[in-house]
């Protein structure tokens, strides 16, 4: 059934008993439909300390972190009112709200937090996330490892119930960051089911957000209506969340015909949109959401990629601002480092010296490496995996393209499935000596996106001064001598080259006209459009957005079963 | 004595069969006209390097979806690469794979058939079970486990695709023997003498190898359609190669905003796919001298 | 019939065996395993306690002989994939989907299909002849269903609007998908059923049914279609598992949230008890296809007998 | 019985007339030119029956009459009348009344002519009510009494049979019952027995006879045969490239036939002489295509007594006395003469009462026979229906066959089909392993030859098959053919092959430009030409002949035969002649044996046997031979082999003939007969051979007396 409905909801109240503002829909149309693609996605949780890469549409909305993420990445006060690191520093001590009751009529309280933090590292749950804590809390790798019980981890009650202590195994600066990952499960219910996936099942299902599960059905849709018990301190106007999900297929259509109320656009999808009268004037939200970087990584203990003449010469013969403008604007920016502009400590002019196109120099330099002209080159496989929003697929070709006619060696490509191409790629020695990967990260601070090259980490790859940065960056916590700091580790990464850098994806959003509000609103970097980490409880763009009076007459559908 | 001989050309014996053969197909003007174009695409096919303006990886970002222009006769993809070029080395990979994959099928599947369909017993039971073991397991199953474990590519497609056609030349193969194991002609020839291998090779396998090639041309589409649907997973041939099947699939998205890269492949397939089983079919008639 | 029914159903389930057992291993053998993650892989020791978990620390063998024995319990497991439900609530959630589009998809193609094939054979040689088969046959044999899926979805639902561009709910869901995926098949069987029929429209019963002064529609029902049909039995029943089964193709491309989808998303997931479920369901359906279609090509042709059929 | 002096069509108007009948099948590139002015009438209760070779018309007049020609043909001229009315001017809906209702029709293959998914019964439902308006248990009544009539047992069930569930012969009767099903007032039958065997056939016509005797129907008996003419029609019509060559009564024509054509095929059928002959009448050359008219006599070409007029002239159909006209320029009028010197012996009838001593002493045994085949056994495993485990069951193709052939001798074998005649041939050459037994060969145990020593023999003996097309390999021209024993054998030098495979052409009258084409494009005749050349390339000493001209019209059947005696007189050759004919069997042997389920049930020189048949069954199988003399055919008596050849996978215990023998009794049913000896050379497996030989059950009598 398609709504269009123009009539105004502004000063009734949803069913969180919210106040509509000034030209929203009623009430009865408050509700926010996104899309999902399953393909190569497996849905098994809702809660993140349940599982993390697996978790299904709309996760997370049952409970609330200690911190939230505001508009402009600031962190703010979430279940947690206000915290302060110790003396020693060697932890950090968090004030919770009162009065924030689950749904099972108990209070949110520390023992929540504790009881989940050790959930997450006991080894028969085996967390998918739990190297995120590992050298962060105290005792936490132990813990993974079963070496001692989870009790003996750095999460602690503190005076009172209201009280949450972290112990860290050393001075740890961003833990209020990193706490954005708390949204706890229900201790009580944690203790009555065994593990976080009661949260899957409506009759189940313990929440102390605004929202409660509905249905779930992971192989068509997810759907949370109000919670109508809800006390916490957050109320959407948007009171009902559907999350469609689709195995595969294009996601413009659904947009166009009011399947759903949001898309995230790949650089085709513009293309299309733009010769379409429709969506032609449509605005284009754009923000770098995760701040991935997508970079093609070598296997640096192999030979030609041991040679960091060789290294240097591919990062100097890509011409990034031609492949991007052609390939991938507006949805992209170059990558002259690892870390995109306006993410923490990022700088990018102190590395142009290293990644800038210089044909005649990466010729010389491969010269210099024993390949004049790449006479006697090997031949190489350059692994990828299929990715539609970073248009993965022309990409990799003008690289390959690139590479061999300005160095004159070949390159040849080979595609893998997601899976195969990880399983190859995490192998211990890699199995893969050239691939293209991405990055996002995952909380906002230049040690999450920097950790990645640090040795035994995601790429083969050892460089012990790089290592010591981190480790000093780490345990700082002035901002300016931070910066100091990871300037120098990006300036040595991207010098070292144990990648070629390529682009900064920026995520393209459409939002059908009706969805409106301080949310979709530029942020002081100048992106728009809901920002990372999304409609979410660790966002406070909950309550800045609302279905407003489709004025337009978009032809939006509403799914059915939602009241 | 009156001779009720039809044409009295004299020909050699031993091009006489394909002779006629020859003479029936072309009396066949749909079946003519669709050898001769798929000649033609094998000839593209060929001498691709010599015919197509550009190199199929040729690539100028900066006339990335122009249409068609005196540069580029039918315009370029999103990297800039020349369509026309593209469609012409695609018809080297697709006609590589459309006929290489039942080449490799045939020549698994013909002597097995051959095999269990000439000397029956436990041969042939045991043949029967492969053919059930086989036609059982999901092919795009068995395939995505099998690029994930040796990798894809042209050569890897094509002996996938090859090995998986075995069993439709062996059930036909094996038919075919068995319908001609016990013919009169097939006895006179062992009454003669003639040792079981030459009755296999010289006397059957003419009559069996009609229908064995008409499969064949037959398969020729059916493997670039299946080509094509693991294009479409991604699994098939690789960038920057060009192939209509994965043309098709690139090119399929950009129907709104240049209709050559979308439409150009598809018509490719559509041409190769319908003369060659028009091809088929004209050479099914024609390979049966008995037919008119 | 009854021996003859055991005995397939004896041989089904030693091919099955094999077939598993083929599966079983090459799966194994494929890198990356189920639990493998992609930005950071798990720390060993989680790692040890998710395989041990799922049984996946044994040797394999006996991994084999854990699944069949739970087979035989009736369990298929878990799928790794969606371990919030059972293997067999995700195919009884996923097949029926399929399996209304798949067999809506063979009533169509083999309804349309009979119908010009026969149409097309007894007007033999005209325009209408020429039209049916070379009409259908093009654009069904000459494009992949997921062209032909993409072409109506343009067509149909973004320049018209007409109908949906995919997804499920809606009885109108079913129009594009179906029509797409008919296509191929309708072709195949409007190319056999004509040829059939042209073969039979000379047989010596109809020239003496004539003789006896039947009129030419009666012919056509009784004498014509009723054996010209017999053939279509063998030809195509084995393509019934395969539309049963879905197609990935058009459930990818109208976004159908059926089983085909799994027979890709299962082996890229490594969802090892996915695969084998899946397979399992191919090869019963197929055995029983192969069946089925013997016993129907005894009851509607009298001259054949079970135990002489042979393929 | 019906007298042939009073053609009953003078009595009135004619039921059916065809008048100047023209029927043309319009081709891509060329006009077949079918029927050219076809002239014929058949009145009620009489049988009219239309000869001539294969091609000359005769279906596609039959199907014209019920305005039925397949879809390229079409009746360019000349009027049909059914009862004075037109029926080319009625319309279609009219045609169907007339089909089926009017005019029965009968088929030539009576085990296609069925509709194989529906029963028996199923079919007189339709034409019942379609036709008479019945229904239910009428219904059912009258499709009981139908096949009552026509020799059906048990009507009531096995008309809830299958087609496929009943052999030929009682398909045939089915066909017959179908035709006969709504009291039609003519019938057509075409060529209804050519599909059977001599004895069904024998049963067949005599349930013609009767019906058309009872029912007072018009009929027309289509056939190729002259000898079915002579016992079973009033009038004949020759046909000759759809044209009417002569038309007479049927004493007339056999007494004075007057168009050369007729005189040739009179003197080609094959015949139950006394003594063998080496002497083959054939009409030489080919019938021919019709694809033109033809502006002259189309004999000419054929015709030994053809001139300038008749290369260049039509000759009219004229009368030449009542009743009898011909289209001929110059008619024989001494035909009697020239019939009887074409036959040197007594006509016809079978031989003198020789005695068996009185015949001439056989050609002096040779110590060593050629082929001596001793205890030979063929059984056949078959899967049979089972329940768990599938049975298996046996075939006793051949059980325990004793046969021996001297050097240039002829061993004829004949029997009905099924009777493992095919088997025992093949299995003499080991092309079918022996169950049991042993075939010694130029005095070598065959079946103890390693397979290098017995593939070295194979080109000593060679067989000749009954499917002259099917025999060759459609793919290999005639040339690859005939060099393919050259080849295998390494018998002659690669550059003499060619000269060679001219020869063997040379020797069986083929033209040596034959070589580059392909069987399909040889006639059957020419064909089985071929054939006999490529079994003589590899020079063999001995020839399997299994029914080598069985599938050939009479004409061409005499030109092979000639062939293959005249090969035998120059090259030296033995035989073992395969053919369900005894008349044949009769013209090509020195010795004869008797086949019947697997078994030999007499064996004696030639001379002897078909003078003093002892075993009833063989004297089933003479009566059952259709004779080209009417006086002779009406004499006979009309008692046939009854019933079927019981299956060969549980013949009858005791004597196998038990089941259809008139002179059966207990002993028969258990014990079985030994092969005795009753006179020198002759031996009879009968417990009453005295009594059969004295009674003749099968009323051999005539034959006797003359
Ligand atoms: N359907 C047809 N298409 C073309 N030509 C035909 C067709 N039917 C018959 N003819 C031709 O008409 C001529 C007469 O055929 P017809 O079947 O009447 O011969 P016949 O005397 O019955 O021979 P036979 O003894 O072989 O049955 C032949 O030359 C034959 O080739
Ligand atoms: N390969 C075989 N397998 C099973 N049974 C067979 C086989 N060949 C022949 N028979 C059976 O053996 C019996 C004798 O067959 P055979 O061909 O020798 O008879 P025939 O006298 O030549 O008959 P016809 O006159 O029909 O040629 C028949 O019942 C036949 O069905
Ligand atoms: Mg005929
Ligand atoms: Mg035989």
């Amino acid at each position: 059934s398609s709504s269009q409905n123009t009539s105004s909801g502004a000063g009734t109240k949803n069913a969180l008993g919210v106040k509509l503002p000034a030209g929203a829909a009623p009430a009865a149309d408050q509700y926010y439909v996104q899309p999902f693609d399953s393909t190569g996605a497996s849905y098994k949780a809702l809660d993140f300390y349940e599982n993390v890469y697996s978790r299904a549409p709309l996760a997370d909305q049952f409970d609330i972190p200690l911190v939230r993420l505001n508009q402009d990445y600031q962190i703010v006060p979430g279940a947690a009112s206000s915290w302060e690191q110790s003396a020693d520093k060697n932890s950090w001590t968090f004030h919770l709200r009162k009065g924030i009751m689950w749904s099972d009529g108990k209070e949110l309280t520390a023992a929540d937090y504790v009881e989940t933090l050790r959930y997450s590292a006991d080894p028969k749950h085996a967390w998918d996330f739990s190297w995120f804590w590992s050298g962060v809390i105290k005792n936490y790798t132990d813990a993974v490892a079963g070496k001692v019980p989870t009790s003996s981890i750095g999460v602690k009650q503190g005076e009172d119930k209201y009280t949450l202590v972290i112990e860290t195994e050393g001075p740890v600066a961003y833990i209020p960051s990193a706490c954005l990952y708390t949204t706890p499960l229900s201790a009580a219910a944690l203790h009555k089911y065994g593990s976080g996936s009661y949260n899957i099942n409506p009759a189940t299902c313990v929440t102390c957000g605004p929202y409660k599960l509905t249905k779930f059905d992971p192989t068509a849709q997810i759907v949370l209506g109000p919670n109508k018990k809800y006390t916490g301190p957050f109320k959407p106007t948007v009171d009902t969340l559907v999350g469609k999900i689709y195995a595969g297929g294009d996601m413009l259509p659904r947009f166009q015909t009011g399947q759903v109320d949001e898309i995230s656009v790949t650089p085709l999808d513009l293309k299309i949109a733009a010769k379409n009268p429709k969506t032609k004037d449509l605005h284009l939200y754009k923000n770098p959401n995760d701040f991935e970087i997508w970079y093609t990584f070598f296997d640096t203990k192999k030979p030609p990629f041991d040679n960091i003449k060789v290294r240097q010469a591919l990062a100097h013969s890509v011409d990034r601002d031609s492949l991007v403008k052609s390939l991938l604007a507006p949805l992209a920016t170059p990558a002259y480092g690892y870390l995109m502009p306006g993410y923490p400590f990022a700088v990018e002019d102190q590395l142009k010296p290293y990644t800038n196109y210089d044909p005649a120099k990466a010729k010389s330099l491969l010269a210099e490496a024993g390949y004049p002209n790449g006479k006697g080159f090997p031949p190489v496989k350059f692994y990828w995996w299929a990715n539609a929003v970073s248009n993965t697929e022309a990409v990799v070709q003008a690289l390959t393209h690139t590479w061999n006619s300005v160095l004159g060696i070949n390159i040849t490509l080979q595609q893998l499935d997601k899976t195969t191409f990880y399983a190859r790629m995490n192998k211990k020695p890699t199995d893969i000596s050239m691939g293209f990967v991405s990055y996002g990260m995952d909380y906002f601070d230049a040690s999450n996106m920097l950790s990645v090259y640090k040795s035994d980490g995601r790429h083969n790859w050892n460089n012990a001064q790089y290592d010591k940065l981190l480790a000093k960056g780490a345990a700082e916590s002035r901002s300016a001598a931070r910066q100091e700091i990871y300037t120098e580790a990006q300036v040595q990464l991207t010098k070292e080259a144990p990648g070629v850098f390529i682009f900064h994806l920026l995520y393209g959003y459409y939002y059908a006209p009706y969805m409106q509000g301080k949310a979709l609103a530029k942020n002081k970097n100048g992106y728009d459009g809901i920002q990372w980490p999304g409609f979410a409880a660790t966002s406070d763009s909950l309550q800045n957005l609302h279905v407003a009076q489709n004025k337009q007459n978009w032809p939006r559908q509403k799914p059915s079963g939602i009241s | 004595m009156t001779m009720a001989l039809g044409r009295s050309a004299v020909r050699s014996s031993n091009s006489g069969f394909w002779h006629a053969a020859w003479y029936r197909y072309r009396r066949n003007r749909l079946a003519l006209v669709s050898g001769v174009i798929a000649v033609l695409i094998v000839l593209v096919a060929l001498f691709a390097p010599l015919i197509a303006p550009y190199g199929y990886a040729a690539q100028d970002l900066s006339q990335s979806l122009v249409g068609p222009s005196l540069h580029h006769l039918l315009g370029t993809d999103e990297l800039g690469r020349d369509l026309l070029s593209r469609a012409i080395y695609g018809a080297q990979t697709s006609m590589t794979i459309a006929v290489g994959a039942p080449l490799v099928g045939a020549l698994i599947g013909i002597p097995i058939g051959i095999a269990s369909g000439w000397f029956g017993g436990l041969v042939d039971a045991i043949t029967l079970r492969a053919f059930e073991i086989f036609t059982m397991v999901p092919q795009i199953l068995l395939a995505l486990l099998l690029i994930a474990l040796f990798g894809s590519g042209v050569l890897k497609l094509l002996l996938f695709l090859g090995v998986t056609a075995w069993v439709g030349f062996a059930r036909l193969a094996r038919a075919q023997y068995i319908a001609l194991r016990d013919r009169d002609f097939v006895v006179a020839a062992r009454a003669m003498g003639v040792p079981t291998w030459r009755i296999i090779t010289v006397h059957v396998l003419p009559s069996a190898v009609g229908p064995l090639i008409v499969f064949f041309v037959q398969q020729v589409p059916a493997t670039i359609f299946a080509a094509a649907g693991f294009s479409f997973l991604g699994l098939g041939v690789q960038d920057p190669t060009a192939d209509w099947g994965k043309m098709i699939n690139d090119g399929q998205q950009y129907v709104t905003i240049n209709l050559t890269v979308a439409l150009l492949p598809i018509v490719c397939i559509a041409l190769a796919t319908l003369t060659f089983s028009f091809a088929g079919d004209g050479l099914r008639d024609a390979l049966d001298p008995t037919s008119r | 019939m009854v021996a003859y029914l055991a005995r397939r159903f004896l041989t089904l389930l030693l091919v099955m065996f094999v077939v598993t057992m083929l599966i079983f291993g090459l799966m194994h053998a494929v890198p990356g395993g189920p639990f493998d993650q992609t930005q950071q892989p798990l720390p060993g020791p989680a790692m040890a306690n998710v395989m041990r978990k799922y049984g996946l620390d044994q040797p394999i063998w006996r991994q084999y002989l854990n699944w069949l024995w739970a087979l035989l319990h009736g369990d298929l497991g878990i799928p790794f994939e969606q371990p919030t439900m059972t293997v067999t609530g995700l195919i009884a959630k996923a097949w029926p989907i399929t399996l209304l589009v798949g067999g809506l998809t063979i009533l169509l193609s083999y309804v349309g299909g009979l119908v010009m094939g026969c149409v097309a054979a007894l007007r033999h040689n005209t325009w209408l002849d020429w039209l049916l088969t070379s009409a259908v046959s093009t654009v069904g044999v000459a494009l992949p269903n997921y062209v032909v899926g993409f072409l109506l979805i343009s067509l149909f639902s973004v320049k018209l609007g007409w109908l949906p561009v995919g997804g499920w709910g809606q009885p109108q869901d079913l129009i594009l998908p179906v029509i797409a995926f008919s296509l191929y098949p309708m072709a195949l069987m409007a190319r056999y059923t004509r040829a059939s029929t042209l073969e039979v429209t000379y047989a010596d019963y109809v020239r003496m049914g004539r003789a006896r002064g039947l009129s030419e529609r009666r012919l056509t029902v009784r004498y014509i279609l009723r054996t010209a049909l017999i053939p279509l039995i063998t030809i195509m029943g084995p393509n019934i598992p395969n539309i049963l089964t879905g197609s990935i193709f058009i459930e990818a491309t109208f976004a159908l949230p059926g089983l085909g989808s799994y027979f890709t998303t299962a082996s890229l997931h490594r969802d090892y008890p996915l695969i084998l479920a899946l397979v399992l369901i191919v090869a019963v359906l197929w055995g029983t296809c192969y069946i089925l279609s013997d016993v129907a090509y005894t009851l509607v042709d009298p001259r054949v007998r079970l135990e002489g059929l042979s393929r | 019985m019906h007298d042939d002096q009073q053609p009953q069509e003078l009595s009135g108007r004619p039921l059916l007339e065809v008048r100047d009948l023209q029927v043309s099948f319009r081709l891509e590139r060329s006009t077949i030119y079918a029927v050219q002015g076809l002239d014929l009438r058949v009145g009620a209760g009489e049988r009219l029956g239309v000869v001539g070779e294969s091609g000359s018309g005769k279906s596609v007049s039959a199907q014209s009459v019920l305005r039925m020609v397949p879809s390229p043909g079409r009746i360019t001229g000349g009027d049909i009348l059914f009862d004075g009315e037109s029926l080319l001017s009625q319309p279609e809906h009219r045609m169907r009344h007339v089909r089926g209702r009017q005019i029965g029709m009968i088929p030539q293959s009576p085990m296609t002519s069925l509709n194989p998914v529906l029963t028996v019964e199923d079919h007189f439902d339709e034409v019942l009510s379609l036709h008479l308006g019945l229904a239910g248990a009428e219904r059912r009544d009258r499709t009981v009494e139908l096949l009552r009539s026509v020799g059906i047992p048990d009507p009531a069930t096995r008309m809830r049979e299958y087609p496929h569930r009943l052999s030929g012969g009682q398909l045939q009767r089915v066909m017959i019952a179908l035709a006969m099903a709504c009291r039609p007032r003519l019938l057509i039958a075409d060529e209804p027995t050519t599909a059977l065997d001599v004895t069904i056939q024998a049963q067949i016509l005599k349930l013609f006879d009767d019906l058309v005797a009872q029912s007072n129907v018009g009929a027309i008996l289509i056939t190729h045969n002259l000898g079915i003419v002579a016992g079973h029609c009033d009038r004949v019509v020759v046909m000759y490239a759809g044209r009417v060559m002569e038309t007479a009564t049927v004493t007339e024509l056999f007494a004075r036939p007057a168009h050369p054509y007729t005189l040739g095929l009179l003197r080609c059928v094959p015949r139950l002489t006394a003594t063998r002959t080496r002497k083959f009448h054939a009409i030489p050359g080919l019938p021919p295509r019709v694809t033109e008219r033809i502006d002259a006599c189309p004999f000419a070409p054929r015709c030994e007594r053809a001139t300038d007029t008749c290369r260049t002239q039509t000759p009219p159909l004229d009368d030449i006395r009542p009743g009898h006209s011909i289209a001929c320029w110059h008619p024989v009028t001494d035909a009697t003469e020239v019939v009887m010197t074409s036959t040197p012996t007594t006509p016809a009838t079978p031989a003198t009462p020789a005695t068996p001593t009185a015949a001439e002493p056989p050609v002096p045994t040779a110590p060593d026979p050629l082929l001596e085949v001793e205890g030979l056994v063929v059984h056949y495993q078959v899967r049979g229906a089972g329940t768990v485990v599938r049975r298996r069951e046996t075939v006793h193709a051949v059980d325990g066959v004793d046969l021996s052939l001297d050097t240039h001798q002829t061993l004829g074998l004949v029997g009905e089909s099924g009777c493992g005649k095919s088997t025992t041939g093949r299995s003499v050459l080991l092309l079918e392993r022996p169950t049991a037994g042993s075939v010694r060969f130029e005095g070598r145990d065959l079946t103890a030859l390693s397979r290098r020593e017995l593939s070295g023999l194979r080109r000593r003996m060679q067989i000749v098959f009954q499917d002259p097309v099917g025999s060759l390999n459609p793919r290999h021209t005639v040339g690859q053919l005939l060099r393919e024993p050259l080849h295998v054998h390494h018998l002659v030098p690669k550059q003499r092959q060619r000269e060679r495979v001219e020869e063997l052409l040379d020797l069986v009258g083929l033209p040596t430009d034959a070589v580059s084409r392909f069987p399909h494009e040889f006639s059957g005749g020419q064909c089985q030409r071929i054939g006999i050349a490529r079994a003589l390339a590899a020079e063999p000493s001995f020839l399997v002949l299994d029914e080598p001209v069985s599938a050939l019209d009479v004409s061409i059947q005499a030109q092979i035969l000639q062939l293959l005696t005249d090969l035998q007189d120059r090259l030296g050759l033995s035989y073992l002649f395969i053919a369900h004919d005894l008349a044949v069997v009769g013209q090509m042997s020195d010795r004869v044996a008797v086949m019947y389920l697997g078994k030999i049930v007499e064996i004696a020189e030639r001379d002897s046997l078909y003078a003093r048949p002892h075993h009833p069954y063989t004297q089933g199988l003479f009566s059952a031979v259709p004779v080209p003399d009417p006086t002779f055919s009406r004499e006979r008596g009309d008692t046939v082999v009854g019933g079927e050849v019981p299956s060969s996978l549980a013949p009858p215990p005791g004597c196998r003939f038990h089941t259809r023998c008139p002179l059966a009794r207990e002993r028969c049913r258990t014990e079985e007969p030994p092969l005795e000896q009753v006179a020198p050379g002759h031996r009879v497996a009968c417990h009453f051979a005295d009594e059969a030989v004295r009674d003749n059950p099968f009323d051999l009598a005539p034959a006797a007396e003359v």
